[in-house]
Order: structure tokens, then C-alpha cells, then sequence
């Protein structure tokens, strides 16, 4: 498991393995893969509750890209932010949304973590500074650079990060925001999910080059690629923006190399149109919690008995909120005319809406 | 003749005026190897091959403008919106450059475009892929916009939109490409511009257009049960206007319940309603009102998204009303 | 009370909210250095430094981004356009990050965010430079919809839109920035959604707003001479739009006449007349009349600009039209 | 003299010396010069008619940059295509557009080359395939990537030229059109007229990297960066742009480096808010017109005497220009209601207008 890294200025590929460094971390090691394992469970009965018409409208499944997720997220602090595309299952739970909202909203119920206001493509939660779940391809990228500016603004020492697929790279409003982002020095952490395809569109029927990182140098911003898959590459990728970022307010761009193992939406077949059986069984030995299993029942950190009871576990947690879901009501109609304005002002004495 | 969905015929279309015209070509995203997000342009690049099924990056703004440069020396391009949602990110190419490209030029550069794709809501899509551009899009001189009801009309306009010499936004529903209808075998053209007067009645007149003619139709056919025999004015295109159709359906039946998808405020509907009032004061026995969608953005559950669509029970409300009947 | 420009009464209020919450700041190109492409934040870098009056690259869709993402977490932005007509670009993320954001977010995050700049013609600028965009913008749900047409109105309802916890669109005029005014010395506020009968009379309504409400006025003097009295309606916002003080006056005047600087189809003075036929239909004497810019993009000559836009005369011929005095 | 160019792929700086490379051609400069100052001379005449209230509206004179217009039109064959923004005056006369009909334009009148409907920034003449002058910052250069795609679909050798400022390359437009012309290969030069400012903000204010011209690596686009004060560096790198359009279908990003010795438009002091009257000075010792007249003085391939008449044709043909301007009557008021749409379809007999 490789890190290949460029750093703006510095022409030459560092490759490391930090996966192997020497130093075992057994209790980290766990909670990763409980994060990346709770994502796969709770996303397999989603793809159940879709095929029984329990999820509506487009539900984008994030299998196989569970390493970044959990990778990049496991180095922020609680009070950083995270800002994200459609396909938020996976960050929303490893950021610590609670599965039993999450799972109620994609049900659109009335305990939905939005209220059942915007299904699977808008998760947001303010109480873990999750900006939601934007459906329009890029246009978050500008939002993220504007949360980096209001770290800035008030002096703080937070993060943003901004996870985008790499088809965003060739939006205009990418180009827009990263050039501000450059050009203001501020604290956000651009995260590529290189995970190949844009839908049907395979990244160089796209773009006109292929290492996509290297957009970085057009806005002076050091930059960096790592393998998606090994979720300590992405950690430790991750650290270096993340630490740039908080010490010095320098934006990092950051390729992640993944995968995804089901089709774009659910209504996307995994194979066969625009990309075949084999590649995707190849990528599949690559898969991210399949790896760090690996890892860790070499290293002695895992038996297979524990790694039973904590699927068995995570299940569990998902029937239950499963259950949650299904039993929480409908929306009540009059909040088809809730929250589409606020009826504050900065005058009000109901400040802490607008406050952070 | 051959009952089709509208997704085959907008595909007939797509094909035949290709085949007709080597300077049209369609581009977009997923329009090729893909065949469409939605299929209609299933087949077209095995046909016509890469130059002429144009897959593109997600850059709407950047190939609306591709499109718009492309037609001003000389082809006819089809640019495909995924949705029209996304095209809000290429409205500045749709309104400053192709809607004002004949005018700034003085007449020398006419821009033979059709912008197409899904508008509107679909199911549970929610709020940033629901959205019916219709109103914004009709505001606009030098624009024509099409939205049309049935696999019939779908083709036949398509077919004009695409020999148009001017812009034409071209506004489908992902709702309707499943539904079916009967389309000659022969060639034919639907003229942009030209209303339907799609069933026939002289209690009220429903003036309708896009996805709303089936709700209309669907009306019509429950209140005739009622004994309510209602006109059915599937208006088609909505820039230009048939505002003669209006006129004659109106002074007929001196009722009018205008039903659109969108929203209220500025909406197309209250053009309708200006010009009603405009040219038809004297002729009218009510207030004419209005059905669209409720002034929210779109939410996701199943519940609310029903409750804020405009609908065949809000419409018989309203021609019950224009009625006086309750 | 003293007499000012709006230009000045903007930059009061601007330099007024900032003073009052430093969670305020401006952001867009060339308000810094320049002073703003139309001095409206003339001398706020110099009191505010850089931090808080941000000059920017030219990315509007880029920085009304960033407006709404710091909005999010706690800012309060007032995101300048040099003009509207740049602001097509930015329109993805009014319409799908701001306006739908609280939506979406389910109460969680509301954008207290300001987009203003300039709107409509001004002399001379062609199709591209001279686009009045309030239709399109009280079109949508979740956003709030400003266009003062006097100094007073200007400061006042800025200062309200600063503090206003929703994202507001504020659409000031180039034309008016000269344009000056009583304004009081002491601190006041006009509130969002409350229109202002500029002038009583009661033989016919003008309803109104922004730059046209100096039309308007204009018109009522000259009717004046010859007897005729009008209410001016001054909406002075277009979403939310104040209905009831529209009812309240035609249902005195028992006519109308709706003036908008924009494109009549789907226009906002469209929703205007939609509300009068349905509110007042038993007491209109007269179909309402419009009066709005010709439906074309806006020619450079001099004369055809002229021809083009709403004015005076225009208004004074719908108002008699509407008394039947022609 | 000097060009500086870096092309895609190499490292190295290349400079180089076309102006004295020994090879004189006294009829092809006296083409240059003539060119050139027939601009300066026309916009001169357009301060005075601006001032005298016959010019309305926005008007952006290109004083400083004739070398631009000038080089690189003078390398394009006439069934090429021109496509720029509202800074369009220079680029309209060296296309060999008529100053009667531009100074008709620029006073709103009916013989204007436009018939009066689009003034100063909106030029347009389809006789000279000039596809405007466009007011949108940015919205041009997607137009120019699909000029160039027609013409590889119709399988033609002709070439696009797109001019633009240099805050353009800061726009979303700019990246999503140049990623597809580098994807697709689209026989189009991008120049940026690397004036130094937008409006008030200078480049460095504006764009995270300061040699904009590297931008083009994120599209696999050749690149370069050239003199824009000296014709001959200007025309030497558009001819190898050139040539790799028309023979590879290779697009170019070529960065020009100028300055405009007018304020931004007709509303902006020349010097004072965000530029010093000492940095004006200094650039307009480098005045192009100057540059091009004393080279081709040192070389014996002008006179003064043949300057002096040179300068006394171009200034009656401005005269003539304006004259004719002057005495064109306003647009007949029906006009108002034309050009709006074409009422032809690709059916009727009209299809010339529809055809290339
Ligand atoms: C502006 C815009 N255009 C098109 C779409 C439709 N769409 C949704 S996701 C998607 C592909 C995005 O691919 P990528 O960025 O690689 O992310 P991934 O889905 O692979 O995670 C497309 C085309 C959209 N949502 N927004
Ligand atoms: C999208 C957009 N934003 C803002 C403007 C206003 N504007 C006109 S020209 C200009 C500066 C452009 O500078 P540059 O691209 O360097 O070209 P130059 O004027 O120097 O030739 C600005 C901000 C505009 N026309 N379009
Ligand atoms: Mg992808
Ligand atoms: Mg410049």
C-alpha cells in the first residue's frame, strides 16, 4: 500500500508505506474498521430498502470508498467541518451522524435528520458541523471555500474538508474556488474521490489529464495523490493537509485513488455499460475494509471471533435503526411550509440560528 | 399508427433529423457510451458515431457555450441538459449569448440550437432536482420554449425545434418518457407556436402545457363524469404564446383555470391570466385562478412532495370553483 | 433631515451595519481598492480593512459561493454584483445552495446573506449590460426580493436585508444612484414586504416598483394638471409582495395599471394583475394594464432604447386607456 | 525585443530575437505600422466623439495594445475566425473591418456594422468572420472552443483566435472550455492580453499563480508567453500557434503581455486609484506603435516623410469614418422589433444564413 505525493514546488514522488511503519495501534485500528464496517452494513440494507421502495429518488451508494470516509475524517476535530457531494451515506455516519436519523431520513420520515426535507443527497447536521449533501456537481466547492474563509475571518484554528468525486475538477466552479482558496491562503482541505467515473464517463473521456492533483499547481496549491483503498495512506495524507491547513491556513488539494463497487445510482447497473465485469472484480481484491481486516489479523490486532461480534454488533445497530426508520411517522404536512424562511433577525432574540 | 413512448419518439426525432441533416449533432453528458441518462439518445452513437454524439465533462456552462459557438458557423447542435436543474449553471450562455446573439449582431448571426432535457419534478428527487424552468426561460425575447405532453407532440416538435433557425429550449419531463401514445409512421412536422385544443367542452377551459396536459386530461375525464364538460388548451409551447387558442377557448366557455408545474409568482400562468383578463374582460364570468406548485422547494418525503404538486384534485377544486359550484 | 444620493444612502447603510456587527462584511469585485465600480462602498476598505471588504477575481458564481458557505457557518455577507447582469453566472448558487439551503437542511441552516448590485438599464449598455432580472428572481421560494426606487427606501431596506436572517436579493439601479432624496439623520429602518403609497389619488392604481417608481411619480404629476389623480402602489419588495396594499387600492380606484422596467412575459407585474383579477375582480372597471419593457434584448441606438424601455408617456397612455379617456 | 515561451512538456525557457533576426521586409512592416496606427488614430477620434456625447455607453479603448490586434491577425488567413470581448475596436480594424461602419456602430446608427444594435462592445461582421465582441467576462471562450469544434467536424484546416483579458483565466468559463478544446484537440488559440489589470485589480490580486500562462498545463495545452509590445515577438509566437492549430488540430493557451495606456473604459482615470502615474510612464515608453516605427527606421524601411504621410491618410480615413458616421441617419424605429428572431428554418430557401 503506496502514498505517491507531490508537493507544489517539489518535482520529485515520495512513496511510503505507513501501514507497515512499525508501530501498531490496535485500538485505532479498530475503530476504523468499525467505522468503515458500519458504513458497508448500513449501506447494503439501503440498497434492500431502495428494492422495497422504502427509499425513494436517487440514492447514490458509496461501497468500496469507505477508506476515505473514514481516512480523512478520523483526523479532524469536532469542531472542523465537513462539507460534501450526493453520495454522503458514508461520510455522514463516519463523521458520527446517528444511523437511526440518517436511516429515517432516507425513509423520509418525520425523525429524518432533516426532517425528511431532502432524502439520501442532503444529509446535513449541525451538531457534528455536517454541510450537508449538495446535489449539483461542483457547487459546494465554492461553499467550502467560503466556510475556509470564515475560519479565517474569525481567527480560528479549523478545518474544512471538502469531498468532491473527480469529475468536479473540470467545473468551472472548482477552477473558481480553488483559485480563491489559493490565492486568500485558506484552511481547506479539497478532497478528491478518484474513484474513476463520473457516472458513466470514465475520468479521461473528461479531462484532459489524467493526475488530476496536478490542477493544484494552477492555483498554487501544494498537492498531493494517495491510494484510497489503505485507509492509513489516507490518514496519513490527510494529516499533512490537515496539519498545513490548521498551523499555516494553506489549502491542500488531495487526489484519493478509490473505487466504487456498485453502479452510480440505483438505477445504475454495477457493470457492463461503461466498465467491465473483470475491472470491477479487479478492483474488488482491493477492497478497503477487506485490507485493513487483513492488516490487522496479521499484526495480532483482530481474531476472527472479534471481527464476528463486531459485524454482529453493527447489524444490530443497523436493524435497530432500520426499525427506527420504519416506525417514525410521516412528516406532518404543515411542515410542507416550514423552512423555507426564517422568521429572525440578527435583532431577534433567537441569535443562535445564525451564530456558529 | 404505432403507439411509442415518448422517450422512442423524442429518440425517432433525434435520429431522423440527424440522418436528414449531417450538421446536427447532440452533445452532453452520457449522451453517448452511455446512451443518455434517461436513453433518449439510445442508439445515436453507434449510428453516428463520436463527432456526432457528443459525450462532454460536467461543465454545462461550457458546452451550452460549445453548442452556441459551434452554431453560429454554421451546424445545429442539440445540446442535451441531464436535467434542467443543471442548466441553471449555463443560463448566462443561454440568455447572453444565444438568446441576444442575433440582436447584438445585427441580424448576421442567427443561433440554430435546441437545448434539451428534463424539467420538473420528477419522484422524491427533492429540492435541487425538481425544479420546472419553464417561466424563467419563456421571460426571455429571442428564446422559444417548448414543452410538450404527448409522444405526438413530443416528436413533432422536436422535429421543428431542431430545423429551427433560432434557440430553442426543448422542456421534457423524466415523468412522461415512459408514457405512450400514437405517432404516425409518416413524417411530420408540430408547428412551434401553435396550441392544442386537446378535449373539447364549454363549462370552463383548462389552458395547460408540458406534463400538466395529462393532469388536465385526467381532469377532464372525471369531471365529465360529473357532467362538467371542460376545454382543454394544452398550450405546447409557451414562448411564443397562442394566445388566440387562449382567446377562443375563454370567450367560449368564460371560465378559465389555468394549470402549470412550476411555481406561482411570475409564473407563466399569470401571463396567461394577464392576457385572459387583458382580452377577455368582458367574457368572464369568474376570476380566473391558477394551479401550480406549492411556494416551497421541492421536499423529499413521498407525503409532502405530493402536497406541494399541483394535481388533478387541486385542479377539479379549482374548475369547481371558477364554477361557483361550492 | 438631510438630502443625500441613494448612492450615499447605500453607503450608509453599508458602513452603518458593519459598524453595528462585525459579522458583516462585503465581498465582491472592485468594492476595495476601487471603491466599488459604482463607489457605492466608497471608503469602507479604508474603516474596514481587507478582511471585511474583500475585492475578488471575476468568478461570481465562485464568490456568491463563498458568500453562502460562510453564511452557513455564521457571517453575514453582503455579496455585491457590479451588475445583475454578471450575477446569470452566480444564479446556481442563489437559486440551489441559498435559496433551498434551510429547505433542505431542515431548519438547520439558515444563509442570512445579501446579493445586491445594480439591475436593469441604464443608457446606452446593449443586450448583455441592461437586463432586469426581479421576474426571474421573485420567481423562487426562500428568497426575499428588494428593489427600492428612493434614497430612504434604500438605506432603510438595506439595513433591514443586512439583518435579515434569509438570503435577500437587492436590486438597486444604476440610473438611481444620482439620484437624491430625504433621508433622516437618525437610525431607521424600512422593513421587507411592505409597500408605500407614494402618492394618493383616486381615480386609477399605478402599482410599481424600484426604478420605475420615479416613473411613476413623474406620471402622477402630469396627470395631475389634467385632473386625473392616481394612487401610486411603490411594492418596494417583489417577493414577499405586499398584496393587501395593492387590494386597498384598487379596490378605491377601481383600475390599474402595473409598471415594471423588465420583459412582459412572466413578468412580476404578471403576478401583480393575477392577484387584482382574482382579489378584486367585482370592482376592476377596467382590465388592468401593463406596461413594461419591449420584448426584445435592449438595442445600443439611443433612440431604439428609448423606444424600448417603459417611461412616461407610455404609462401616462395606459392610464387613460384604462379611465377609457381614449 | 525578447519571447519568452515555455511549451508543454518542457522545462526550459527559450528566448529569442525575431525583430533582427537580419531578414527585413519593408512592405510587411509598412502593413504592421499601418495597422497599428490606423487603430490608434481611429480610437483616438473615439475619446473625442465619447466626450462629445456621440458615443454612448461602455466604451473600452485598446490604446498600448496594437501590437496584439495587429501580430496576430496579420498571420490568419481569411476564412479563419476572430472572436473577442467588449475590447474589440483594435481586433475589428486589423480584421479589416471598415471604420465608416464600426464609427457608424460606435455612434448608434443605421449604416453601423451592427445597425446600430450593439455599439461599442458588440462587434460583429460575418464578411470577415468576426464573431463578436462579447460583454461577459469569459463567456466568449466556450464560443470559441465550439467554433473550433465545427470546424474539425466539417474536417476543415481553419483556425480560431480568442482573445480575452487576463482575469479571464480566473472564470469557470475559461477552465471548462479549455479542459474540452485540450480533450478534444480544437484548432483554437486562446491569447490572453495579459494587460495587468481588470478594471482596478491587478493580475496578482486576481489569480493564486502569476505566469498564467502555465494554466494551460492543466489541459495539456501548449503554451506560451510572448512580448506584447513588439509586433514580431507577438506575430512569431501566433504563428507556431497557428501552425499546430491548422496542421495538428493542437490548441494553444498564449499569454501576450501588454498594458493599456487608457483607462479601463471611458469612466476610469487613466492612472491614480489602483495603477501610479509613474508605472503608466514607464510602460508607455514601450509604446508598440513606437517600438514597430523605430525599428523600421534603424532599418532604412521608412522615412520620416513617409511616416508623416502615412499618419495624414490614416487620419482622413478616420475623418472620413467619422464623417460618414455623423451623416448615417439613427435606425429606423420598426428595427426595434427585428433581429429577434430569424423567422427561416433549416427547410426554407434561406439557408445562407444558417450556412458557414
Ligand atoms: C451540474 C450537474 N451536472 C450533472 C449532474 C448529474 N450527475 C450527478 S452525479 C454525476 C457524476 C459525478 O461524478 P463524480 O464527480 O466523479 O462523483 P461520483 O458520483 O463518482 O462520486 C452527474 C453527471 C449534476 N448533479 N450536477
Ligand atoms: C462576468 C462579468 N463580470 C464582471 C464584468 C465587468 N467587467 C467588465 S470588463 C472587466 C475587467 C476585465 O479585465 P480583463 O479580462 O483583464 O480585460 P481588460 O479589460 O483588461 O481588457 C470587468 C470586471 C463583466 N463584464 N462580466
Ligand atoms: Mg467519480
Ligand atoms: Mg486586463
Amino acid at each position: 500500500m503506496a502514498t505517491k505525493k507531490k508537493e507544489s514546488g517539489s518535482a520529485g514522488t515520495q512513496t511510503s508505506d505507513p501501514s507497515t511503519n512499525g508501530k501498531s495501534n490496535p485500538d485505532l485500528d479498530r475503530e476504523l474498521l468499525r467505522s468503515m464496517l458500519l458504513q458497508r452494513r448500513f449501506e447494503e440494507r439501503c440498497a434492500e430498502a431502495y428494492a422495497l421502495g422504502k427509499i425513494g429518488g436517487f440514492c447514490h451508494l458509496y461501497i468500496g470508498q469507505e477508506a476515505v470516509s473514514t481516512g480523512t475524517l478520523s483526523i479532524l476535530r469536532p469542531d472542523d467541518y465537513v462539507i460534501t457531494t450526493y453520495r454522503d451515506h458514508g461520510q455522514a455516519l463516519a463523521r458520527g451522524m446517528s444511523p437511526r436519523n440518517v436511516m429515517a431520513e432516507l425513509f423520509g420520515r418525520a425523525d429524518g435528520v432533516v426532517r425528511g426535507k431532502g432524502g439520501s443527497m442532503h444529509l446535513f447536521d449541525r451538531n457534528v458541523n455536517f454541510l450537508g449533501g449538495h446535489g449539483i456537481v461542483g457547487a459546494h466547492v465554492p461553499l467550502a471555500t467560503g466556510v475556509g474563509f470564515a475560519i479565517k475571518y474569525r481567527g480560528g484554528d479549523q478545518v474544512c474538508i471538502c469531498f468532491m468525486g473527480e469529475s468536479v475538477v473540470n467545473t468551472g466552479a472548482f477552477h473558481e474556488a480553488l483559485n480563491m482558496a489559493g490565492l486568500w491562503k485558506l484552511p481547506v482541505v479539497y478532497v478528491i474521490e478518484n474513484n474513476r467515473y463520473g457516472m458513466g464517463t470514465a475520468l479521461e473521456r473528461a479531462s484532459a489529464i489524467h493526475d488530476i492533483y496536478e490542477r493544484g499547481a494552477s492555483y498554487n496549491m501544494p498537492r498531493a495523490q494517495c491510494d484510497g483503498q489503505d485507509v492509513f495512506a489516507v490518514r496519513e495524507a490527510t494529516q499533512e493537509a490537515v496539519d498545513r491547513a490548521r498551523r499555516d491556513q494553506i489549502p491542500t488539494l488531495l487526489e484519493v485513488r478509490t473505487y466504487r463497487f456498485m453502479g452510480h445510482s440505483m438505477s445504475d447497473a454495477v457493470s457492463g455499460t461503461y466498465r467491465t465485469k473483470a475491472e470491477l472484480d479487479e478492483y474488488m481484491k482491493r477492497d478497503p475494509i477487506m485490507l485493513l481486516r487483513m492488516h490487522m489479523l496479521e499484526h495480532g490486532e483482530l481474531t476472527d471471533e472479534e471481527l464476528q461480534r463486531l459485524d454482529a454488533e453493527l447489524k444490530a445497530l443497523v436493524q435497530d435503526a432500520w426499525d427506527f426508520a420504519d416506525k417514525s411517522p410521516e412528516p406532518p404536512l404543515e411542515s410542507l411550509y416550514e423552512d423555507v424562511y426564517v422568521d429572525t433577525t440578527s435583532d431577534s432574540t433567537n441569535q443562535a440560528i445564525a451564530a456558529d | 399508427m404505432a403507439v411509442i413512448t415518448y422517450r422512442d419518439a423524442l429518440n425517432q426525432a433525434l435520429r431522423e433529423e440527424m440522418q436528414r441533416d449531417d450538421r446536427v449533432f447532440l452533445i452532453g453528458e452520457e449522451v453517448g457510451v452511455y446512451q443518455g441518462a434517461y436513453k433518449v439518445s439510445k442508439g445515436l452513437l453507434q449510428e453516428f458515431g463520436e463527432m456526432r454524439v457528443v459525450d462532454t465533462p460536467i461543465t454545462e456552462l461550457g458546452f451550452a457555450g460549445v453548442g452556441v459557438g459551434a452554431a453560429m458557423v454554421g451546424l445545429r447542435p442539440i445540446v442535451e441538459f441531464m436535467t434542467w436543474n443543471f442548466a441553471v449553471l449555463a443560463l448566462d450562455q443561454v440568455l447572453n449569448s444565444a438568446s441576444k446573439m442575433l440582436y447584438m449582431s445585427g441580424g448576421q448571426y442567427n443561433v440554430p440550437i435546441v437545448f434539451r432535457g428534463p424539467n420538473g419534478a420528477a419522484l422524491q428527487l427533492s429540492a435541487q432536482h425538481s425544479q420546472a424552468f419553464e417561466s424563467w426561460l419563456a421571460h426571455v425575447p429571442g428564446l422559444k420554449v417548448v414543452t410538450p405532453g404527448t409522444p405526438y407532440d413530443a416528436k413533432g416538435l422536436l422535429k421543428s425545434a431542431i430545423r429551427d433557425d433560432n434557440p430553442v429550449c426543448f422542456l421534457e419531463g423524466e415523468m412522461l418518457y415512459n408514457t405512450k401514445g400514437e405517432v404516425p409512421d409518416e413524417e411530420y412536422l408540430v408547428p412551434i407556436g401553435v396550441a392544442e385544443l386537446k378535449r373539447e367542452g364549454d363549462h370552463c377551459s383548462i389552458i395547460t402545457n408540458g406534463k400538466m396536459a395529462l393532469v388536465a386530461m385526467q381532469v377532464a375525464d372525471q369531471l365529465a363524469k360529473e357532467g362538467i364538460r371542460v376545454d382543454v388548451v394544452d398550450l405546447r409551447t409557451v414562448r411564443p404564446m397562442d394566445f388566440e387558442a387562449i382567446r377562443t377557448s375563454v370567450q367560449k366557455t368564460n371560465r378559465a383555470v389555468v394549470l402549470e408545474e412550476g411555481w406561482e409568482i411570475a409564473g407563466i400562468g399569470a401571463q396567461v391570466v394577464d392576457f385572459i383578463q387583458r382580452e377577455c374582460f368582458d367574457h368572464l364570468d369568474a376570476p380566473v385562478l391558477r394551479v401550480h406548485q406549492a411556494d416551497v422547494p421541492m421536499p423529499y418525503a413521498k407525503n409532502l412532495e405530493r402536497a406541494a404538486k399541483p394535481d388533478v384534485p387541486k385542479t377539479i377544486a379549482a374548475v369547481k370553483k371558477v364554477m361557483y359550484l361550492e
